[in-house]
């Protein structure tokens, strides 16, 4: 195992590469000037070219290149011009908000998704089925921004029964003591059940939000791959075989079936990092989304680099997790290996 | 022949339902086969074969919807039965095989596991035990080094030695009667070879009923005691082995005979038999449906098939059979 | 150090060579395919990382095989699945480039045209090729006409008026009603397909026609059709056969002589009826004896045990059958037989003599 | 309400199991509660320095409440009965007794004054303080230059506890200057500890920490987020704040806001809609207040330096051509001051922002557009800041509309916030729509940014006129001598001059609003336009 | 002719079959007609603004009410469609070339190809895409072409890897080596035999991202990104009319995000349909 995980990560230093040269070309073409920013209303060009100047805005983008990567080899992401902060200090400071809020959106989706992809598959062509198809593809229709607004506007403002979107706790909550980050599990490592309950309040129409927008695609694979497996010859083995048909479709279809949903969890968590960005800015989620989100209008090179980097490790974490979890339960991909 | 027969298979008739319209896959089915003997089912594709084994075995498509008939397995029809009744006898009393046994098993579970799954439901034996089981299983089907390949997976094996673990599967439990659909379809001949004698040794081992589908008409020459001869859904012929061979009464059976390359000295010999099977949702098919093939065709045939009891010497469904 | 110029075995081989020039000549054929453990960019990437020149293992698919194919005959090539029949056939078609060894067709050697560049190559209708699955191997988006038009077009320039005639012949000649020309591959038959599959190779009339078991997914009643309509194509057409089985009654029926291959090697080879009626090598009395025949019940059978060898980087002294081959002795594990020829075939094993003697 | 109220049925059951009960708060929070003030805005502060480099609007806040300054103004109350501080009007903060001459400012510390660490104020902090903001550079330096406070020489610690600022010209904004927000006293000690060489002003510490002792120190400041006051209990320079604990949020949804405070959880709601505005007012649950922006008009540009805005007939044909009433109703609910339609003339008065004499009139645009020879229109960009969309783009659209129908067709330009001031030091944009407000609340210090010669930055239109330039002067030594009449026609003068040649339009002065709750009191406007915490209490 | 005769026969037995595909079809006919007419036959200028009628709910003279200056609802939600289906339609248009042929491309000739066209999808997949589009339209400027060209580098990866999986299993398919057999090159086998095959899957795939490229847009001009105003464009329309929600104003958002969301959701419901259609295994 050890070894595939290296492996895995030499494999992925190309596309890192290929994202640290794409963001800076990309950061680098944004309109607005940073040295004009800084240097503030009224100043004269020629201050502008010296804060041009120490910023090293001067120098032809190959060197700005590679004093950026100098930069990130030691580790440094650079100061954010907006907050005034270093970057990874900020990112470290909201990964965990938005890590938190996205695989809970992701969890949230699969509890709902996996089950009626099962329901729909195991059903084809029925009423079931088309309903699951509708609701599902309903979720991924809406505008993910739309979809957060209309849970606020219902069910905080008309019923009142969520907290105010004020980001991850309310304010007379104090977050627990970090240990990973996430308050739900921090909170429960401290025995804090009040904590945990305000920040699992905070959490649920975010969650949701995100949720409601990945259902179609698990939805859809669940369907697609359980109908597949259900008529597989092993799973045709396994009911003449008279096992029991808890362990044919449990042990038999549904770890088979799996296989290829939890390939798609790659894109779909893809897709709900971008769908982020939005649900933080309604719910003022203090996570890296809408920090890059401002960063970006802000044309702050610092910020969106530096995000989009985390992003990209973040991306290459997941499907490396996703591949140790496919080889877990398939030993063909073990094999392979 | 005078054996008491394992299972009794009575009036079976099956339809499918498609979106363009009902096909009626299987009728008036019947057919015996007693203790410790192998009968073989031949027919060509889309004879419906295999839909007379799923039908038996309760494993038939949604889409598929039994009309008529029983299946008597001891003292249980198994078309009557409960859903779970019937899956308690599968893989005790009755057990089946399939063709591309590499399929037919789980690819992502251990093959000592799935031997196991069916030793713990299915054998009495207890969850701890199985796995040891599962090893002497793999040893009594001739897979060597058996330790070692219980913890391998199917995709980790060749296609004759999964076709082993397929045939442990399925007499784990000691069945009374074993259904093989076309065990070695895809296999070498000389691995078809090694596997049917195995078949064949277990079956008379444990004094197991076999029924045997294939198309290869020689194999079940080779194999089989009786021959059941399928055509378009209806049996049209039920004899023994050597019976068959040596007097085929139904016309449909001389020829499949007359078409197999083993029997002709050329190619020139060699039989063909016109026309192709009829398109079993036509609202007006025949009673024979072999009657628009036929050579021997008379008026009677446009009556309903002479009826066929279950466990006959030698069946012909035919007006004007061969004598 | 390629086999070609190895004049010994060469010489075994051709012990005695045909009167007449052979429409195909195959000398000293090999084909290897690199593996290794692992497929993709994670094993490049790995080999490189070692440094070095890596050494891949490889496959042996076909190892050394020479034979020819006289004008108008038929030649049987049977042996088990993964024995090299399928490669074989690939290097002969020119659809892959053999590691070694001569393709020789009507005296040209084809061998020396890349497989890429064949393709407009004007031999390139000489040798045409009828597909195992005839379903699989018509573009499902093609109808009928469209898939038999393809080889007039290409390799006979045909357009129009002339193509159409010549399609329908060709359909005509395969016994395939004009009306289904217009059908999509999904629409038809499984003999229809076929003959659609067969038409498409014939209609430009080559030399050698390979056949890669044409019939095995067809019904008995549809098999003796379609392998009449073969044999009846040979005589019109003047067609030599490649044919590919693995079923030894239809080969016994069709083929003049008959191939045995086994692990990448011809094992056995000789007409058909004698080769059958006596194997002379252990790997084809197995064969004949595991094939189900209507007559007999095989008492006293041979019975493969085992599995084959791996045909990664075999070992060069070792017969490819030890192990499995109820004969074998110690020297089969020293020392690889030799094709020999006897009487009318050539046998590859150190027992042939004895087998024949009994 | 009734289809609230179906909807609130429909969403009950569908969603019953899903959520817990309403929130309530337990005594303890209820407690809290009542000290605790929540504001919620869109968005925080970016550094907590206002020395700091592009310290940005919510900074200043946390600036003003942080840190004291030697002076302060005095409260007024405006004719809609909004308490405002009172421009004319000083009084003590950290000094307790200025004297100003001719020449100087001397100003006598309080001497029970500390920092938030707890080290007495001194006159050497304040000199520390005034020298760093006219050496660093940017936006300090520059609006200390306002006041003529250019030079570390001019201020000088006379002792401890006496600090005194020599002038080098004579500048009537020199003393409102420093009771601006930027010449905040800094605890030097404090922050020479955090100095560095590169760093000699400790900028990087004080980004995020609050070296001052105001009446609130940060508690936490987490950017983008939130930012967590406490009050300094041992504040000097004033009266203690009722408020031991303030909680500011970013809430970046407009809608969100207006329902915070809607629903009682959030106290003050800044940066809503106008429309929110009005309709809260007129609910009545919450009390809206609103006080015109000092010095500040929301304004369309026109570049005289691109054709065809070089010509004044096609300048007043705009004027002309604006829908003026439109955009006060549909686009300001009503909620700012109209600057057009005033009776045809000349000023009336030295007050600024006062109204103009266009109206909108097609008829007239049309006859001005064909008197500068351009009677069938021409194409050009009217471009406008994203981060001021709210307002800008309605406002856009209208007028975007309303040109086309005298020919001109104009494409609207969304430039993203990062941009804008990057545009504007172009100066490219031949059409803008923007807002300018200065913090000196004085029409010659409006006319010097946005209409000189000198062609600053705010000078948006790159209106250059020798006579223009000779009033602005005038009026600024006018009022830096006290001479009344003097001032008086020159102010008039130029505004008279601004009007004629229109090379920006003012559309209107807005307002800056804020719904409170009712318990919440004490509110007061400044020039600022940001919260001083100091005067708010909570019933 | 037969081929489409049988593709129609086929098409109207999948509709009839299944009524959900059926809907969709007849909300896509009804986008197409809106997209194509919808300009000559609403009721009130998009454009014009009415400040005497502004926010006015849904009413005999305004069918979905108006907005803030006054302008129909109904009108520029009718208007907004040719934009919206436009920039669907362009943008998966392009991405099919760029990332169709791409994809084949590689899957066919493998090698060099793929490892180049299977890293750039890889670089791209690992940003987030929806800040990868953001970062594009911000870095290009915010112009209808520029949201095209961003929804389609976005969804690039999605093309090139079905398309390369697609024409990498036919790859060594019979009908492919019986082409080589019949003197075709393998450029020509690439464009006449592999990609009929895989065209279907991506036309699939087109309009399942059709969908998709929409709510980029609406996230874009959510995030002020979006068109210039005053073009009519249903995200920037929800996104503007978010902020009167909450004061009651529900039909300023509510009829584009319907508009929107129908839209959306006829084309994921199309692609599932079409994925239907296009396979001839599923033909009788």
């Amino acid at each position: 195992m050890p070894t595939l995980i290296l492996k895995r990560l030499v494999m992925t230093i190309p596309s890192l590469i290929g994202v640290v040269i794409v963001t800076f070309l990309l950061t680098r073409a944004l309109p607005g000037d940073p040295a004009a920013y800084f240097a503030g209303p009224a100043a004269s060009t020629e201050a502008i070219e010296q804060i041009r100047k120490s910023l090293g805005l001067d120098q032809p983008l190959p060197v700005q290149f590679v004093d950026y990567v100098q930069a990130l080899v030691r580790g440094d992401l650079g100061t954010s011009l907006t907050t005034g902060q270093p970057v990874a200090a900020e990112i470290a400071a909201r990964l965990p908000a938005s890590a938190e809020l996205t695989l809970l959106g992701l969890l949230v989706s699969m509890a709902i998704a996996v089950p009626l992809g099962i329901l729909a598959a195991t059903r084809p062509g029925s009423m079931i089925d088309h309903a699951c198809r509708i609701v599902t593809t309903a979720g991924v229709s809406l505008p993910v921004f739309f979809t957060g607004l209309i849970l606020v506007y219902v069910f905080y403002y008309l019923l009142g029964w969520a907290p105010a979107p004020l980001g991850r706790l309310g304010i007379f909550d104090s977050p627990p003591p970090t240990i990973t980050g996430f308050y739900l599990i921090d909170s429960l490592l401290a025995g804090d059940g009040t904590t945990f309950m305000a920040s699992l309040k905070q959490l649920a129409l975010p969650a949701l939000t995100l949720g409601i927008f990945a259902l179609a695609p698990i939805a859809r694979m669940t369907r697609a791959s359980m109908l597949a497996v259900l008529s597989s010859d092993f799973v045709r083995t396994a009911r003449a075989c008279g096992l029991a048909s808890y362990t044919v479709v449990v042990t038999y279809a549904f770890r088979n079936a799996m296989l290829p949903v939890i390939t798609t969890l790659g894109m779909v968590f893809s897709f709900l990092l971008g769908a982020n960005v939005l649900v933080e800015k309604v719910f003022a989620w203090p996570g890296i989304g809408s920090f890059a989100v401002e960063a970006l209008i802000a044309s702050d090179f610092a910020p969106v680099q530096g995000f989009v980097l985390t992003m990209a490790v973040l991306y290459v974490a997941l499907n490396l997790a996703i591949d140790l979890l496919y080889g877990l339960i398939d030993p063909r991909a073990r094999m392979d290996a | 022949m005078t054996a008491v027969p394992a299972l009794v298979v009575e009036d079976l008739a099956v339809e499918f339902r498609t979106r363009s319209g009902t096909v009626r896959a299987l009728e008036r089915v019947s057919f015996a086969v007693p203790k410790g003997e192998t009968l073989a089912i031949v027919g060509e594709s889309g004879s419906g074969k295999s839909v007379t084994a799923y039908a038996v075995m309760g494993i038939l498509d949604p889409a598929g919807r039994i009309t008529s008939g029983r299946a008597m397995l001891g003292g249980l029809d198994l078309l009557a039965a409960s859903a779970d009744q019937v899956a308690a006898v599968r893989g005790r009393e009755i057990a089946m095989i399939f063709q591309n046994p590499r399929t037919a098993l789980n690819p992502i579970r251990t093959v000592g596991q799935q031997i196991a799954d069916v030793l713990i439901r299915h054998a009495n034996v207890p969850r701890r035990e199985a796995p040891g089981r599962a090893v002497e299983l793999l040893r009594d089907v001739g897979i060597t080094d058996p330790a070692r390949r219980a913890k391998a997976y199917p995709f980790e094996m060749s296609g004759g030695m999964c076709q082993r673990v397929m045939i442990a599967i399925a007499l784990a439990a000691k069945p009374s009667v074993l259904i093989a659909d076309e065990p070695t379809t895809g296999l070498d001949v000389t691995t078809q070879a090694v596997i049917m004698d195995l078949i064949g040794d277990l079956a008379r081992d444990i004094g197991m009923a076999t029924i045997f589908i294939t198309h290869d008409l020689a194999l079940a020459a080779q194999r089989a005691d009786r021959i059941v001869v399928m055509h378009a859904g209806h049996v049209v012929e039920n004899a023994t082995t050597a019976e068959l061979f040596a007097r085929p009464r139904h016309p449909y059976t001389a020829e499949l005979i007359a078409a197999t390359p083993d029997a002709a000295a050329s190619l020139a010999a060699l039989a063909s038999i016109p026309g192709s099977l009829p398109d079993l949702r036509r609202l007006d098919l025949p009673p024979c449906r072999y009657a628009e093939r036929c050579p021997r065709r008379l008026g009677d045939c446009d009556a309903a098939l002479p009826a066929a009891p279950a466990i006959p010497e030698h069946v012909v469904a035919c007006w004007n059979p061969l004598s | 150090m390629t086999a070609t110029l190895d004049p010994t075995t060469a010489a075994t081989v051709h012990a005695a060579p045909p009167a007449e020039t052979p429409l195909l000549d195959v000398a000293e054929l090999r084909k290897r395919f690199p593996v290794s453990g692992t497929i993709g960019p994670l094993g490049r990437l790995r080999r490189r990382m070692k440094g070095g020149p890596v050494h891949l293992p490889h496959v042996h698919a076909v190892d050394d095989v020479s034979f020819t194919i006289g004008k108008g005959e038929t030649v049987g090539l049977v042996g088990e699945s993964g024995c090299g029949k399928s490669t074989l056939v690939r290097v002969l078609t020119r659809l892959l480039d053999p590691s070694g060894g001569i393709v020789r067709l009507g005296g040209r050697e084809l061998s020396l045209t890349p497989a890429k560049r064949f393709a407009k190559d004007p031999d390139r209708g000489r040798i045409q090729m009828v597909f195992q699955d005839a379903g699989e191997s018509i573009n499902p988006r093609f109808t009928a006409f469209a898939a038999i038009a393809d080889p007039l077009r290409r390799l006979r320039g045909l357009r129009g008026a002339a193509l159409t005639a010549r399609v329908e012949r060709a359909a005509d000649q395969c016994g395939l009603p004009r009306a289904l020309l217009t059908r999509f591959p999904h629409q038809l038959s499984g003999g229809q397909r076929a003959r659609v599959g067969i038409a498409r190779a014939v209609a430009v009339e080559p030399d050698l026609l390979v056949l890669d078991e044409p019939t095995a997914a067809l019904d008995v009643s549809v098999q003796v059709v379609i392998l009449q309509l073969l044999e009846r194509l040979k005589a019109e057409l003047g067609m030599s056969y490649l044919f590919v089985s693995h079923d030894l009654g239809v080969v016994r029926l069709i083929c003049d002589r008959v191939l045995v291959m086994y692990l990448g090697r011809i094992v056995e080879q000789g007409p058909a009826r004698a080769v059958f009626a006596n194997p002379l090598h252990p790997y084809t009395r197995a064969l004949v004896d595991a094939a189900p025949s209507l007559h007999d019940r095989g008492a006293g059978r041979i019975r493969l045990q085992g599995e084959p060898r791996s045909p990664i980087d075999p070992d060069p002294n070792v017969c490819r059958f030890y192990g499995r081959c109820p004969k074998g002795t110690d020297r089969c594990r020293t020392e690889m037989p030799a094709l020999r020829r006897f009487g009318v075939r050539d046998v590859a094993c150190h027992f042939a003599e004895e087998t024949a003697a009994r | 309400m009734k289809r609230r109220d179906v909807l609130k049925s429909m969403t009950a059951l569908a969603a019953g199991s899903m959520f817990p009960a309403p929130a309530i708060w337990s005594e303890a929070k209820a407690q809290a509660r009542n000290e605790t003030l929540l504001l919620v805005s869109e968005s925080g502060p970016n550094n907590l320095d206002i020395h700091g480099v592009g310290t940005n609007r919510p900074g200043y806040e946390v600036a003003w409440n942080c840190y004291d300054r030697l002076i302060s103004h005095g409260t007024k109350t405006l004719e809609n009965g909004v308490a405002s501080y009172d421009r004319d009007k000083y009084t003590p903060e950290l000094a307790e007794d200025w004297t100003v001459t001719d020449t100087a400012a001397t100003f006598k510390l309080r001497k029970d004054a500390t920092f938030h660490d707890g080290a007495p104020v001194t006159a050497k902090d304040v000199k520390w303080s005034f020298d760093r903001a006219v050496t660093v550079g940017g936006f300090p330096t520059f609006q200390m230059k306002a006041g003529s406070l250019e030079k570390p020489e001019q201020f000088v610690v006379v002792d401890d506890h006496t600090f005194r600022v020599d002038f080098i010209r004579k500048d009537k904004l020199t003393i409102p200057d420093i009771a601006v927000i930027v010449p905040s006293i800094f605890n030097s000690e404090l922050m020479k500890k955090h100095a560095t060489e590169k760093d000699p002003w400790a900028m990087d510490y004080a980004k995020a920490n609050t070296a001052g002792g105001g009446a609130y120190k940060v508690a936490k400041w987490t950017p983008g987020t939130e930012v967590i006051y406490e009050r300094n209990e041992t504040w000097k320079g004033g009266p203690l704040p009722k408020i031991k604990r303030i909680v500011w949020r970013m809430v970046p949804s407009a809608g969100n806001r207006r329902a915070l405070i809607e629903r009682g959880d959030a106290d003050i709601s800044f940066d809503l809609p106008n429309k929110d505005f009005v309709e809260l007012n007129q609910a009545g649950k919450v009390a809206v207040v609103s006080s015109p922006i000092g010095n500040g008009i929301q304004y369309i540009g026109m570049n005289v330096t691109k054709p065809p805005f070089d010509k004044l007939e096609v300048r007043q044909a705009v004027a002309y051509a604006i829908p003026y009433q439109k955009i006060m109703d549909a686009v300001m609910f009503g909620l700012a001051k109209p600057m057009f339609g005033a009776p045809q003339g000349a000023a009336l008065s030295t007050a600024w922002p006062q109204p103009h004499g266009y109206v909108t009139d097609l008829a007239k645009a049309k006859a001005l557009l064909a008197k500068a020879g351009l009677p069938n229109g021409f194409e050009t960009t009217l471009s406008f800041d994203l981060g001021f969309a709210a307002v800008n783009e309605p406002l856009c659209v209208l007028v975007q509309e309303s040109l086309a129908q005298i020919g001109i067709k104009a494409t609207i330009n969304k430039v993203p916030g990062s941009s804008w001031r990057a545009e504007m030091t172009k100066k490219e944009m031949p059409l803008i729509s923007n807002f300018f407000s200065g913090w000196l609340d004085y029409p010659e210090y409006f006319f010097f940014w946005c209409y000189h010669g000198q062609n600053s930055l705010f000078n948006t239109m790159s209106y250059q006129n020798k006579e223009m330039d000779a009033l602005i002067d005038a009026a600024r030594k006018a009022a830096a001598e006290g001479d009344t009449a003097a001032y008086d026609k020159d102010v008039k003068g130029f505004v008279g001059k601004a009007f004629a040649d229109v090379p920006r339009v003012p559309l209107f002065q807005p307002y800056l609003n804020a719904a409170m709750q009712k318990n919440v009191s004490g509110y007061r406007y400044w020039f600022h336009r940001q919260l001083d915490y100091r005067t708010l209490s909570k019933a | 002719m037969t081929a489409l005769v049988a593709t129609m026969r086929h098409a109207r037995y999948v509709v009839s079959e299944n009524p959900v595909t059926g809907l969709s079809f007849g909300l896509f006919l009804l986008i197409v007609l809106a997209a194509l007419f919808g300009p000559f036959l609403v009721p009130h200028d998009p454009l014009a603004s009415n400040t005497t009628m502004a926010l006015q709910p849904p009413s005999a003279q305004f069918w979905f009410g108006t907005d803030q200056l006054g302008r129909d609802i109904f009108s520029r939600v009718v208007v907004a469609t040719r934009l919206d289906f436009g920039i669907a339609v362009a943008s998966v248009v392009l991405v099919f070339c760029m990332g169709g042929l791409a994809g084949v491309a590689a899957g066919f000739f493998g090698g060099w190809t793929d490892r180049i066209v299977g890293r750039i999808a890889d670089t791209i997949m690992a940003f987030p895409l929806f800040v990868l589009a953001m970062g594009i339209v911000a870095a290009l400027g915010n112009t209808v072409q520029n949201i095209v060209i961003a929804t389609a580098i976005v969804n690039f990866p999605l093309y090139a890897r079905v398309a390369r999986a697609e024409a990498n299993v036919r790859r060594e398919a019979g009908f492919v080596e019986a082409a080589r057999l019949s003197g075709n090159g393998e450029w020509r086998i690439l464009v006449f035999q592999i990609l009929p095959n895989v065209i279907p899957i991506l036309v699939v795939q087109m309009s399942l991202t059709m969908g998709y490229a929409i709510l980029n847009a609406a996230g874009l001009s959510f995030i002020g990104l979006g068109v210039r105003p005053p073009t009519p464009e249903w995200g920037i329309m929800v996104a503007e009319g978010a902020a009167f929600i909450v004061s009651g104003e529900w039909w300023i958002a509510f009829f584009p995000g319907l508009a929107l969301m129908i839209a959306v959701f006829c084309f994921n419901l199309l692609g599932d349909g079409l994925r239907d259609i296009v396979d001839p295994r599923r033909r009788t």
